[in-house]
């Protein structure tokens, strides 16, 4: 045997070194992809890729058993004639024959009904082209898999701060001393969580976690919380009643930047109960938040609009306007809310006993409040006030399913935010961060469409199919307060359903409730097996027959790489490629890989080449685009716009010459602006030679208090990122909620339910 | 440990045949003293056939237990550490020692060359025998010091152990020899018959020794040093692997508990009491085929004995796989 | 619901060594997680009477799974657990009907209901938040026994083997030793 | 001589089999490649892993401590595996202490497995010859490689950058001084085989709040004060002269 000191690896056979990004997860870590004469030798992690910092997990070394794994599909197949749906009975067809077979029957479907085509898809994170094609589609029924995953953390938080956790923001380990974990299972936001958590515990950090099951992180926990599922709500209120009890909150972050102190109408009769009192003033066009609201002024006894500069407000008490209109500060109806909420009154609920309670709402008290950070970082506020340097209260969270996946989801999520809140932990130091392209307003300004009228035959969709709703007027609904939508988002039931139901999309179409269906296109789910609730049963539902014999849900669309559960299912199948087969972007405009410090995009470059006849379902999308001649794939005489799916990343721009694409590194056209700028035909190479990742790194006086940091805020509107450079004060207390509530009990001048 | 046939019929059939040697040199140097009848040199001739057929046939058995047995020639490069390596220096050289004694006596070279003090006439076969005896006892020292030398596994980690396989040996190999001497119908069944039984005897004082100690002693490492986490209450859930691997098939033996004990009752009847008895009522009742019977039984009940010798051996790498999860 | 049939929780967690039901066909991680058992606390289990390793059925208001259970001490007694999607349908992903994934890994989706049972609010309200109709997986509640003796050891629901599909590579052999450079050629993968 | 081994930080193991898979990913085509797999998509899938990674669980609900437990080959110092091999196969190199096994000359006994203490030799049912955890050698000591990756592939994979890499007989070395320091202990150490990797155990952070910690003077609540009203009753300013 060959002394193996006197061989080097990389002279065995034909080496190449490629970098792309890995795709064994939804976490995207930069990767190294060594290749041995066409084969795939060795996949480790990308040393200088800012996510992963050279770390692989086992999913990642383990890619070369899914490149050549025997479940791969290599050949477009259609279900035999007369052979039963689920029999997995197939013949192959040339990729020309399927897209013939969807052209005609979409551009039927869309010549008639848009609505009756359905695309809804999995743990793509790529909602912006999978997006932008239903909506010029013009079919409302669309939406990728966040309604069965985690919506409740995006909404619950973002409805609260502007923010969350995941790819939108997360917990600053390298500056805090106390880290508390709810609901985190093992994986989510796995290798950088991982790098982050082990330097925090060898920097002498604090780690609780709290979660029925201690495995995975819990297991290394200095302290592990085992609480009953479902009830992180109750243990967070009693905290937070804990934290105001003992007066352990940060009084000047909650004034300044946040609407704790604005006072709200309170007076049950009234018809504006329960909203913000906001006096006349002149509001210019498109501001969304405007500060005509009001404080109690401790000193003078009386209202003044707010942040008036050398105002100290009240956070607490009962008042009377001069108008005689009684308010309360938002703080005081938040320490109205829990005041029965005792650490008692949680400990039966959440079996965790009333004394551990009171001590972890100290922990975080004392700690927040003793242990805090300064760095010497000058900043300047929305308000005009310059600070010399950002101070940070060294307690961070982290939460995910744990939370969001019960039916209380999203109001323990908000009372998460708003437990981080009264710390004093968002976008500072130690504590909770954004990330690009967030913070963004409360709600973000894209909305759903609001009236059946927005779908309309070979016209594209009026409006975004997933969008955030602010007040009933945004929902999706038509004259008779029914769901135009086939999954109910938007709906009176389900308001404010910001990334769709997908896990009622196989039964409602089965039912025909709110209405029938045509054609029903899944990408990147397995909806015959562990992507839906019910499965033994909603697989009967797929091959279920109406009278006449026909299926009840007509055409069944399969995109996947392997040979799923639901590709049985299926009357066409789409064989994908794999993540080494394929361009690809994580795109701002999508679910980026931001790090706390800037934005980072990156891409996929193929390291191999396609097996047999695989396509990327992002082609496929381009294809079909262009022969049903959808406005943004077709230049005005109607002939094909992008030649394939690099060139329209590389040329589309979300409007004509509004400098946005899929990718902000390297626009212009010599690669030198970023994130807005004219397309850059070398951009795809420019990434190759810099890893396959683009990091952005803002200065540092942008890096902190995002929500309501001047500078931050107009570079941001600058580059196109948020449309207004208004403050993104932290709804403490939730007016968007509250409109809802006036709408049900008939009282909102809008709409109003059925 | 998981028992592996291949080595059982290995070391059950060459301490047959070691016993068998041992056997017609004891008789030649009884005869040689006058004290028995001397022998045909037909019959040692005959008798170191048999010996070597079965050393042979356990050669063959333990190619069995190889991955690459073209490459066995290397095993005797390391005999300054390894036993087994020691084993298969031993082994050959019995076989040829045993071979060359067999031969001697074939060919009647048993002229004395030369006679110490007057009275005892050293012949070629004499020397030959000594040296035979002499690679027969290291032979046995290696095959048993290869289980003993494990200072991991306590069940085997014992004098005993060497002391089982010699006295085992040395008694399947008379048992045999009387059995042989019965075909021969020369009178030495009865001399061979008594020692068979006194070896038989003394074997199964060092085995129940070694059961007894086998079940009394504590493992002197538990799963605390083996994670080195010291809780008293220490479980393992998961292996890191769930379809079995190379760790659980070779130091596992899966066997209910039921079964081992039957086993163990069986062998201690077999190898034990019956081939004794069996040798008794030969005497009793001068019958050519007992011995012939008592020693088939015997060889059966070794390679049980043999079975839950590996059975009842606890190797300190299980510790780390208990459980699947 | 009914909490007084349905005492326990059941949730899922994401294994880190597997990402949904993506990597039964890896030939390496399956050999890591192969099969999920229920994992269930100790004086849980003794009061449902049943044994670690025993074949246990877990029912919910709409369904029933049948599986193995393996006690856990690091589990809250009023929630029992298992690995998110290791369970597969026979003959999917390129495994063999007999593969571990099938008979002994079970899925408990089964259990968990898309659909509210009829209440005031409507007659198919969606087993969601009622603010985001973000599906409430978690809020399932279960009860748990032992199967009896004669059942058979397979986990339950089965489904008829689901067939290869045109494309697909031939079934693999019993050995594979990967070596990049000389493997396509080995398993027979066509390029 | 130098003796280079891992050393395993228990207090930041999360378990994620990293090190499994890396180590399998470089190793089936590298030097001491393959690691072959046996029904690889059938039931009972088995195959030759260099390095697992196993769970423990301590103590009784709701004190129960969850372990996560990576083993491979310790490569020992004093190695009962290597002088039991018959033909030379298993041996321990002298420049670096690495304890391997040479394809070539091995006949697949296993009587080195039976004397491995910790079970950290695989046989290849296969190629018919044990295998066991190189450290990477082929790695390692490949010169064309920069300094950062010349090193065990689960070093460089690990996340949590549990996996110290170094020579242990080097007392300046990362290894040595995180042994000292944070406890690092040998397993098995009755057996007397000197195994070189160690392993840290688990420390806890805790926290002590006094009470009187809790408020401080300048409590915010104390800037909520509402005034207090006066008591409407007479007092004695209204009565006495």
């Amino acid at each position: 045997m060959q002394d193996p000191t006197s061989r080097s690896d990389s002279d065995q056979g034909r080496v190449e070194v490629k970098e792309t990004t890995c795709y064994m997860c939804a976490c995207r870590c930069g990767i190294r992809v060594t290749l041995r004469d066409g084969e795939i030798r060795h996949i480790e992690g990308n040393p200088d890729h800012p996510l992963n910092k050279g770390a692989i997990c086992a999913k990642g070394s383990s890619g070369i058993m899914k490149q050549y794994s025997p479940a791969r599909l290599t050949k477009p197949l259609l279900r035999k004639q007369g052979a039963e749906r689920g029999s997995s009975e197939f013949e192959e067809i040339s990729w020309e024959h399927a897209f013939e077979l969807i052209e005609g029957r979409l551009s039927k479907i869309r010549a008639e009904d848009p609505k009756k085509f359905a695309l809804f898809t999995g743990r793509d994170q790529m909602q912006a082209l999978t997006g932008m094609f239903a909506k010029q589609f013009g079919t409302p029924n669309y939406s990728a898999h966040g309604g069965f995953c985690s919506v409740n953390m995006a909404a619950g938080m973002i409805y609260t701060i502007g923010g969350s956790f995941w790819e939108f923001g997360g917990p600053d380990l390298d500056r805090a001393k106390l880290f508390i974990m709810i609901g985190t299972a093992e994986d989510h936001h796995s290798n950088p969580l991982k790098i982050a958590l082990a330097d925090f515990k060898r920097r002498g950090g604090r780690f609780i976690s709290i979660n029925p099951i201690r495995t995975g992180y819990s297991a290394i926990a200095d302290e592990w919380v085992p609480i009953k599922p479902g009830t992180d709500g109750a243990l967070i209120m009693a905290i937070t009643h804990e934290l105001i009890k003992q007066g352990l909150y940060d009084r000047d972050f909650l004034i300044k930047y946040t609407n704790s102190a604005e006072l709200v109408v309170d007076d049950p009769s009234r018809d504006d109960h329960g909203l913000f009192r906001r006096f006349e003033m002149h509001i210019e066009e498109g501001c969304f938040d405007p500060e005509n609201k009001l404080w109690w002024d401790i000193d003078l006894d009386r209202e003044i609009s707010t942040h008036t500069p050398g105002v100290d407000p009240r956070l607490m008490g009962e008042f009377k306007l001069e108008d005689g209109t009684p308010v309360k500060p938002a703080f005081q109806l938040l320490k109205d809310r829990v005041e029965e909420y005792t650490p008692e009154w949680a400990a039966h609920i959440t079996g965790i006993p009333a004394d551990t309670i009171r001590r972890l709402a100290h922990e975080m008290g004392v700690v927040a409040r003793d242990q805090k950070i300064e760095l010497p970082i000058q900043w300047t506020d929305t308000w005009g006030n310059d600070h010399d340097s950002v101070i940070g209260n060294p307690v961070a969270f982290h939460a995910m399913r744990g939370l969001a996946a019960h039916s209380n989801g999203f109001q323990s999520i908000r009372a998460l935010s708003i437990l981080m809140t009264l710390l004093g932990t968002i976008d500072r130091p130690g504590g909770f961060r954004h990330k690009a392209p967030f913070p963004r307003p409360i709600p973000p300004c894209p909305k759903p469409p609001n009236g059946p009228e927005a779908v309309q035959p070979n016209t594209p969709l009026d409006g975004m199919p997933l969008g955030w709703p602010s007040k009933p007027d945004d929902l999706f609904v038509d004259e008779d307060g029914e769901a135009v939508r086939l999954d109910k988002a938007f709906s009176w039931e389900y308001p404010l359903s910001v990334h769709g139901l997908m896990h009622n999309v196989i039964t409602n179409a089965w039912r025909g409730d709110p209405y029938k269906i045509d054609t029903l296109l899944l990408f990147m789910a397995n909806m015959a097996w562990n992507s839906s609730m019910n499965t033994e049963n909603v697989r009967k539902m797929l091959t279920d027959k109406d009278e006449s014999g026909e299926y009840k849900i007509p055409f069944l669309i399969v995109a996947d790489a392997f040979q799923s559960e639901t590709v049985a299912f299926a009357d066409l199948v789409l064989p994908d490629t794999t993540y080494l087969e394929r361009h690809d972007a994580m795109s701002m405009l999508d679910r980026p890989i931001s790090e706390f410090d800037g934005p980072v995009d990156s891409v996929r470059i193929p390291v191999v080449p396609p097996r047999g006849d695989c396509k990327p379902f992002q082609e496929v999308l381009i294809e079909l685009g262009s022969r049903l001649g959808l406005p943004a794939f077709v230049k005005e005489d109607g002939s094909r716009k992008f030649r394939d799916y690099p060139d329209f990343i590389v040329n589309y721009e979300t409007s004509p010459g509004s400098g946005i694409g899929f990718l902000a590194g390297w626009r212009g056209k010599g690669g030198e602006k970023f994130l807005k700028g004219d397309p850059n035909p070398r951009q795809w190479e420019m990434y190759k030679e810099n890893g396959c990742f683009y990091h952005y790194e803002l200065p540092k006086s942008y890096q902190y208090m995002r929500n309501w940091n001047r500078g931050y805020l107009e570079w941001a509107r600058a580059h196109s990122m948020i449309r207004y450079a208004e403050p993104i004060t932290i709804h403490l207390y939730s007016e968007v909620l509250q409109r809802f509530r006036l709408a049900a009990q008939g009282k909102w001048p809008g709409r109003i339910p059925p | 440990m998981h028992p592996a046939f291949s080595v059982i019929f290995l070391t059950t059939l060459i301490g047959v045949g070691q016993g068998l040697f041992l056997a017609l040199y004891t008789g030649q140097l009884y005869a040689l003293a006058n004290l028995l009848p001397a022998q045909s040199s037909n019959f040692y001739a005959v008798g170191s056939m048999v010996s070597l057929v079965l050393l042979f046939a356990g050669l063959i058995a333990s190619f069995f237990h190889l991955g690459h047995p073209e490459r066995a020639w290397r095993a005797a490069t390391q005999w300054r550490t390894s036993w087994l390596s020691r084993e298969v220096l031993a082994l050959p050289a019995a076989m040829g020692l045993i071979f060359l004694y067999g031969t001697v006596h074939f060919f009647g070279l048993t002229k004395p060359l030369f006679v110490i003090s007057g009275t005892l006439p050293v012949d070629f076969s004499l020397i030959i025998g000594g040296l035979g005896t002499l690679a027969v006892f290291g032979l046995f020292l290696c095959t048993a010091m290869i289980y003993a030398s494990l200072r991991f596994i306590k069940a085997w980690y014992s004098p005993l152990t060497v002391a089982n396989f010699l006295f085992l040996g040395i008694a399947s190999g008379f048992m045999l020899a009387s059995a042989f001497s019965a075909y021969q119908g020369n009178s030495l069944v009865g001399f061979y018959g008594t020692w068979a039984v006194i070896a038989t005897l003394f074997g199964l004082l060092t085995r129940v020794a070694t059961l007894y100690r086998n079940s009394h002693f504590r493992c002197k490492v538990d799963l605390k040093s083996a994670v080195g986490v010291h809780h008293s209450q220490l479980e393992q859930k998961a292996q890191g692997f769930m379809g079995g691997s190379f760790n659980t098939r070779e130091f596992f033996h899966g066997k209910s508990q039921g079964l081992l004990n039957l086993i163990r009752y069986a062998f201690l009847l077999m190898v034990f009491a019956v081939p004794v008895i069996l040798i008794l009522l030969a005497y009793a009742l001068e019958s050519e085929t007992l011995p012939l019977l008592a020693f088939g039984i015997q060889y059966l009940g070794l390679i049980l004995e043999r079975y839950h010798f590996f059975t009842e051996a606890q190797h300190p790498q299980n510790l780390y796989y208990q459980s699947m999860a | 619901m009914d909490t007084q049939t349905y005492p326990l929780n059941a949730l899922t967690q994401r294994p880190m060594a597997m990402y949904h039901s993506w990597d039964s066909q890896n030939a390496w991680l399956r050999q890591i997680h192969t099969h999920n058992y229920l994992f269930v606390n100790p004086r849980t289990a003794e009061a449902n009477g049943f044994g670690d390793g025993d074949w246990i059925w877990i029912e919910s208001p709409i369904n029933k799974v049948r599986c193995m259970a393996r006690f856990s001490e690091a589990v809250e007694p009023g929630t029992v657990w298992t690995w998110n999607a290791i369970g597969k349908a026979a003959g999917s992903w390129g495994l063999s009907p007999k593969a571990n994934e099938s008979q002994k890994g079970f899925l408990l989706n089964h259990v968990i209901s898309e659909e509210l049972p009829p209440c005031e609010a409507g007659e198919h309200m969606s087993n969601s938040d009622p603010v985001t109709g973000q599906a409430a997986w978690f809020d399932v509640r279960v009860r748990i026994y032992p199967a009896e003796a004669g059942e058979p050891e397979v986990t339950s629901p089965q489904f008829k083997p689901q067939k290869r599909v045109p494309g697909q590579d031939p079934k693999r052999g019993k050995w594979q030793a990967f070596v990049a450079g000389a493997f396509r050629k080995k398993a027979k993968i066509q390029e | 001589m130098t003796q280079l081994a891992l050393v395993i930080d228990l207090n930041v193991c999360v378990g994620c089999h990293a090190c499994v898979t890396s180590c399998k990913e470089w190793n089936t085509s590298g030097w001491a490649g393959p690691l072959t797999d046996q029904r690889p998509y059938d039931a009972d899938p088995t195959g030759v892993f260099f390095n697992r990674v196993q769970t423990y669980e301590a103590g009784v609900f709701p004190n129960t401590e969850t372990y996560h437990f990576p083993k491979s080959c310790l490569h020992c110092e004093d190695p009962p595996c290597v002088p039991v091999c018959p033909t030379g196969a298993s041996y321990k190199r002298e420049d670096n202490g690495v304890v391997l096994v040479d394809y070539d000359k091995c006949i697949g006994c296993k009587y080195c497995s039976w004397a491995c203490p910790y079970g950290a030799r695989e046989f290849d049912e296969q190629q018919k010859v044990m295998k066991k955890c190189t450290l990477c050698i082929d790695r390692i000591t490949d010169m064309s490689l920069p300094e950062s990756e010349r090193k065990p592939a689960c070093v460089l994979a690990c996340p949590t950058r549990a996996r110290i890499y170094g020579d242990i007989h080097d007392p300046d070395s990362e290894v040595s001084v995180a042994i000292r320091e944070q406890g690092g202990y040998p397993l098995q150490p009755e057996w007397g085989t000197k195994p070189s990797n160690h392993y840290l155990p688990r420390r806890k952070t805790r926290i002590q709040i006094h009470e009187d910690e809790l408020v401080r003077v300048d409590n915010p609540l104390k800037k909520e004060a509402l005034p207090t009203l006066p008591e409407a009753g007479e007092t004695l300013d209204d009565v006495a002269w």
